[in-house]
């Protein structure tokens, strides 16, 4: 059992019990070794089931817009959650008063997929110990060095620590070097058109259109989302590159200056497609252009709100 | 063998961004086959789905066009417009589009002949630069091909 | 009828198939396999013990499908643009998933003749696990690693040979040459067979699962295990059981297509008026699983699940069916 | 291998614009192939729908509005709502569309020979009921049953289909014939008050009687419960309903309640069959 996990039971508990919040999401146990499932506990007894580890993978504040409008949520949040929140109350999507933010300062979350890659499919144990994950399969242990498993988004990760949490669990990190984050944004800029294009083909073109990429993420919570939308239909129904691509390059186009880099649609697209290298590009142009990060202050609107007489390339071409 | 490729250009057009009537006549009646007009009530409507369509479609070339930066009909659609599409085209770029493809031209009234400038201009580099291959996923007819 | 097939001759063997049809096997992509038309018998990757990420009832359900071609204003239908295939190394689950799709796509007053011409031109060679994985659980829905429904040929993997139980006339003709398994060999491919099975765990019984759903129909059980679910699509398109499509006219390719839908979205029942009958994620999740655990059970006397565990693997937020049926047995009224 | 998703070639004959708010109209489609004519009518019992279809806009079911002696045309009656409704509005006599159908069951009349026919309307939902009563007024069907009482429910008079022939129906002694509109109207002839307060002031007879109900959910759910009170058995009331569907074959799973599908078991059902079915619609 670790520390976290007892905090985070005892403040969960708390909460519940002085009435502070009506629900409390956060994380217990998954059915699978290197996987956790969102719980949302509403007794104190209950909160014996929270739980805390590297294996958490959601963004819990992908459920704050499907929750029930009045009610008080009590929510885990890491860095990548609590920016989604602020955003999320920037643009009118919840109201911050009910909301309890209990920040936790994140070590990363530990992506099963490249455990997976390398021991089979066929886990049957996991377990971080400091600095190690160790995986048991039936063909014995693995151990893995934590930093080198981590998803490609907590690797380069420049806010590992809650903002504008009501509380905070551990002690706060190191920030991110922003030169390490932006690198793989300008390492693909620098490749040749065609390379880029052929990589993004070969990306979009394995999309099954599940939509699990915006049911995952935070940020996306129409109603009714562009790709659903008959009158009139905007982009191809199909799996084919037009239907797809046009999925991809939309989806990260609503997210720019809006996408809190946490890569849960990555993490959570059944086709193992790579797509945060597309909002990734976008965010960094967001700093670049109009020196907006997403969650940076409780007021900044997202640049496309926002707009002035005075931007940059007033006669542009 | 370019001299047979005619590029295909879509142009989208602020509905209120007028140029100076004789241009605008000439928008309305002569543009050539290979230029296709959409009109917009405002800049600020054009969804960066309308030119991902046109670019799926095989535009090789885009001209959004709209009025000056302080001279919106409803105040401030150009400006929200510009930022968005603006970026949209870094997008693009940044996905192996190129830049050249897509311009802007905020246009006033007293500038007579600019948009006739703008196409020509746009057709040329285009014509330099070739038809668009990367981006292009279903090809339909815009306009008439020679 | 018994064959037995070295594993150093089976390119051997797919390459004189491919003379006549188009092979499919599990294909290495990247940290997957999946169904692919082989272009060489290397490619075929049947040592890959997991199932293929995409389900192999893409190869008769596709999931965009042109239904039909507009000419002139006519509309030209495309069932007959199929050829002879054979499919190699699916498994039992997926195999069996076929089978019960039959019934919704072959039974009944209207045969849908897409489905149809795919079934009779193709061929299934089957392969079947020694080695199931840890989320599978077809021993749960009256299925095993070895069912051999559906299989026109079932390979049994012992030491470096196949076994081959050939079980069709279909099959036959794969694999008339071959000379026959001995009867030790056969012996053998029944150890494994059994083996594999007893390996399993079994998550649930499934006896009497139909009755419990319909008794929590209108329960409190629903909206509670709903609560994590997103309402992606991936548990129902990784599916091989699942089958719903929607039908779309686009019309810029002149084509009427048929793509997989799915009940985990709004818009699938989204009606004109604006009424939806299942207007919110508990409706839909309530959907699914009563689908594959009470209505098909109900229509067809068998569970609409094969126990494949993909959507148990991919599911972004580890909502396990597994699980879900088991809380559902054990859910008491409050 | 006969392909059930492919629509037939019909022809608009005539359009009727059936309310003054213009939103409901009828098309009357005939036959481009004296085959599929011949088909169809074979097949064609009223209660039955059909998917229209229109390449490029796609494809959605409606029911038959006409009975098979109104002639070598079927009917349909289309409220302007969707898309697709949209686009058949636009259409003009003339005009060719696609046709699957018939599909689905049928209102079972023949199981009731020599009972009585109560049939209960309300707004657009009358469309495939006029069409059993229409079958029940031909001569040599009509004197194989009881009475027949049709009650028709709109909101105001001008949004009553069918206009000119259920005037019609007043002067025949082979009907009892009561439209009612929602609240009162001046110029207005008829009742008025909500279809089941119409209902249980007319109290048809429920012995050896059945009855055909279709509406809005609103009337339905009040409706029943007058029928209950006047004693008809819930195995005696038939509905028709309606779900978001595709196929129309039962094959693409979207309109199912619980493990029925309203396009291939329905979309006819007893209340006493829907009784059994989970609350899903």
């Amino acid at each position: 059992m670790n520390q976290l996990t007892l905090a985070i039971r005892r403040e969960a508990a708390r909460i519940l019990e002085e009435n502070i919040v009506d629900v409390v999401i956060g994380f217990e146990a998954g059915t699978l070794p290197l996987r956790a499932q969102p719980a949302f506990i509403t007794q104190k007894e209950e909160a014996e089931k929270l739980m805390y580890s590297g294996f958490c993978q959601n963004n819990l504040a992908s459920y704050l817009t499907r929750r029930p409008k009045e009610e008080r949520i009590g929510i885990i949040c890491r860095g990548c959650e609590s920016r989604a929140v602020r955003a999320l109350v920037i643009e009118h999507q919840h109201d911050r008063d009910r909301l309890y933010l209990i920040g936790i300062p994140c070590t990363g979350i530990i992506d099963w997929r490249k455990i997976e890659r390398q021991v089979g499919e066929n886990a049957l144990q996991a377990v971080e110990e400091g600095d190690e994950v160790i995986v048991t399969t039936r063909d014995g242990e693995h151990r893995f060095q934590r930093a080198d498993v981590l998803h490609d988004s907590c690797q380069r990760c420049l806010h590992p620590n809650p903002v504008g949490a009501d509380i905070v669990l551990g002690d706060p990190l190191p920030e991110g070097d922003p030169e390490q984050a932006w690198a793989p944004v300008l390492e693909f800029e620098a490749l040749p058109p065609e390379e880029r294009y052929a990589y993004f083909v070969q990306e979009a073109e394995r999309c099954i259109r599940c939509y699990a990429c915006r049911e995952a993420c935070p940020m996306c919570y129409c109603t009714e989302c562009f790709v659903d939308y008959t009158t009139p239909r905007w982009a191809e129904s199909m799996i084919t590159p037009s239907g797809t691509q046009a999925w991809h390059i939309i989806r990260a186009f609503h997210q720019t200056g809006r996408c809190v880099s946490c890569g849960a649609c990555e993490r959570a697209c059944p086709m193992d497609i790579k797509m945060t290298y597309l909002v990734d590009k976008l965010n960094y142009d967001m700093v670049q252009q109009y020196g907006f990060e997403v969650g940076a202050s409780n007021e900044a609107q997202p640049p496309f709100a926002a707009f002035t007489l005075d931007d940059k390339n007033r006669f542009v071409r | 063998m370019n001299n047979i490729w005619t590029p295909r250009i879509v142009v989208f057009q602020c509905q209120y961004s007028l140029y100076c009537e004789a241009d605008q006549i000439w928008m309305d009646t002569q543009l050539p086959p290979h230029i296709k007009l959409i009109q917009v009530p405002c800049t600020g409507r054009i969804s960066p789905l309308f030119v991902l369509n046109a670019i799926q479609g095989g535009a090789d070339g885009i001209l959004i066009s709209g009025c000056r930066p302080e001279k919106c009909h409803f105040k401030e659609g150009n400006l929200g417009a510009r930022r968005q599409l603006e970026e949209f085209r870094r997008f693009l770029t940044y996905l192996g589009m190129g830049a050249e493809r897509m311009r802007f031209a905020w246009i006033d009234l007293s500038e007579r002949g600019r948009i006739q400038q703008e196409l020509a201009d746009l057709e040329e580099t285009i014509r330099a630069i070739g038809p668009i291959k990367r981006l292009v996923t279903r090809a339909i007819t815009i306009g008439e091909q020679p | 009828m018994y064959k037995i097939l070295s594993k150093a001759g089976l390119p051997g063997l797919i390459e004189k198939w491919m003379e006549q049809a188009t092979v499919y096997a599990p294909v290495r992509q990247g940290d997957f396999t999946q169904f692919e038309p082989l272009d060489d018998p290397a490619q075929a990757d049947l040592y890959y013990t997991a199932n293929t990420r995409y389900p192999p009832k893409a190869l008769f359900l596709p999931q965009s499908e042109i239904m039909f071609r507009a000419k002139d204003g006519e509309l030209e239908s495309t069932e007959d643009e199929v050829s002879s295939r054979v499919i190699l190394g699916i498994h039992s689950c997926d195999t069996r998933a076929l089978q019960l799709l039959d019934g919704v796509f072959l039974a009944g007053d209207y045969q849908d003749p897409y489905w149809a011409k795919k079934r009779e031109q193709t061929t299934l060679v089957v392969l079947g696990c020694a080695d199931p994985c840890e989320t599978c659980f077809c021993t749960s829905v009256g299925s095993g690693p070895f069912d051999k429904r559906g299989a026109d040929v079932m390979l049994i993997n012992i030491d470096d040979k196949y076994v081959a139980d050939v079980r069709s006339e279909k099959g036959q003709a794969l694999f008339d040459h071959l000379p026959d398994a001995s009867q030790e060999q056969v012996v053998t491919s029944r150890q494994v067979q059994a083996a594999a099975a007893a390996k399993m765990e079994k998550p649930f019984e499934s006896e009497g699962i139909k009755d419990k759903l319909y008794s929590l129909f209108d329960s409190d059980f629903w909206p509670k295990i709903q609560q994590s679910c997103l309402g992606c699509g991936i548990c129902t398109f990784l599916c091989p059981t699942c089958y719903c499509f929607d039908i779309v006219d686009e019309a810029q390719r002149n084509e009427r297509v048929r793509n997989w839908d799915t009940c985990m979205f709004r818009i699938y029942s989204q009606e004109a008026s604006g009424h939806n009958p299942r207007p919110t994620n508990t409706e839909r999740v309530r959907q699914r699983i009563m689908h594959k655990y009470a209505y098909f059970v109900e229509l067809y006397d068998e569970i609409g699940c094969t126990g494949c565990g993909r959507c148990v693997r991919y599911c972004p937020v580890n909502l396990d069916i597994r699980q879900i049926i088991r809380s559902a047995q054990a859910w008491e009224e409050s | 291998m006969h392909n059930p998703y492919k629509p037939i070639p019909m022809r608009i004959a005539r359009t009727v614009v059936e309310t003054d708010d213009q939103s409901l109209k009828s098309f009357e489609l005939t036959f481009e192939r004296k085959a599929d004519q011949e088909k169809f009518f074979s097949k064609y019992r009223p209660g039955q729908f059909c998917q229209l279809s229109i390449f490029s806009k796609g494809e959605a079911p409606f029911g038959v509005a006409s009975a098979a002696w109104e002639g070598d045309f079927v009917r349909f009656t289309i409220n302007k709502i969707g898309v697709f409704t949209r686009a058949i509005h636009e259409m003009k006599p003339g005009d060719t569309i696609g046709m699957r159908g018939p599909l689905g069951n049928w209102y079972p009349i023949e199981d009731w020979k020599g009972s009585n026919i109560v049939i209960i309307g309300g707004g657009y939902a009358f469309t495939t009921l006029f069409t059993l009563a229409q079958h029940l007024l031909a001569p040599e069907i009509r004197s194989q049953y009881g009475d027949l009482t049709v009650i028709y429910g709109a909101r105001e008079p001008g949004l009553f289909l069918y206009k000119k022939v259920i005037e019609t129906w007043y002067e025949r002694k082979d009907i009892n014939f009561y439209q009612t509109i929602d609240n009162p109207r001046e110029g207005w002839g008829h009742l008025v008050g909500y279809v089941p307060t119409v209902t249980k002031e007319i109290a048809p007879a429920a012995e050896n009687a059945v009855a055909f109900v279709c509406g809005p959910p609103v009337m339905i759910r009040f409706t029943l419960p007058v029928l209950n009170e006047l004693c008809f058995p819930p195995e005696r009331i038939y509905t028709s309903l309606e779900k978001r569907m595709k196929c129309g074959i039962g094959k693409c799973g979207r309109c199912n309640v619980g493990p029925k599908y309203i396009c291939k078991d329905g979309p006819v059902f007893t209340f006493a069959e829907l009784r059994e079915l989970p609350s899903d619609l």
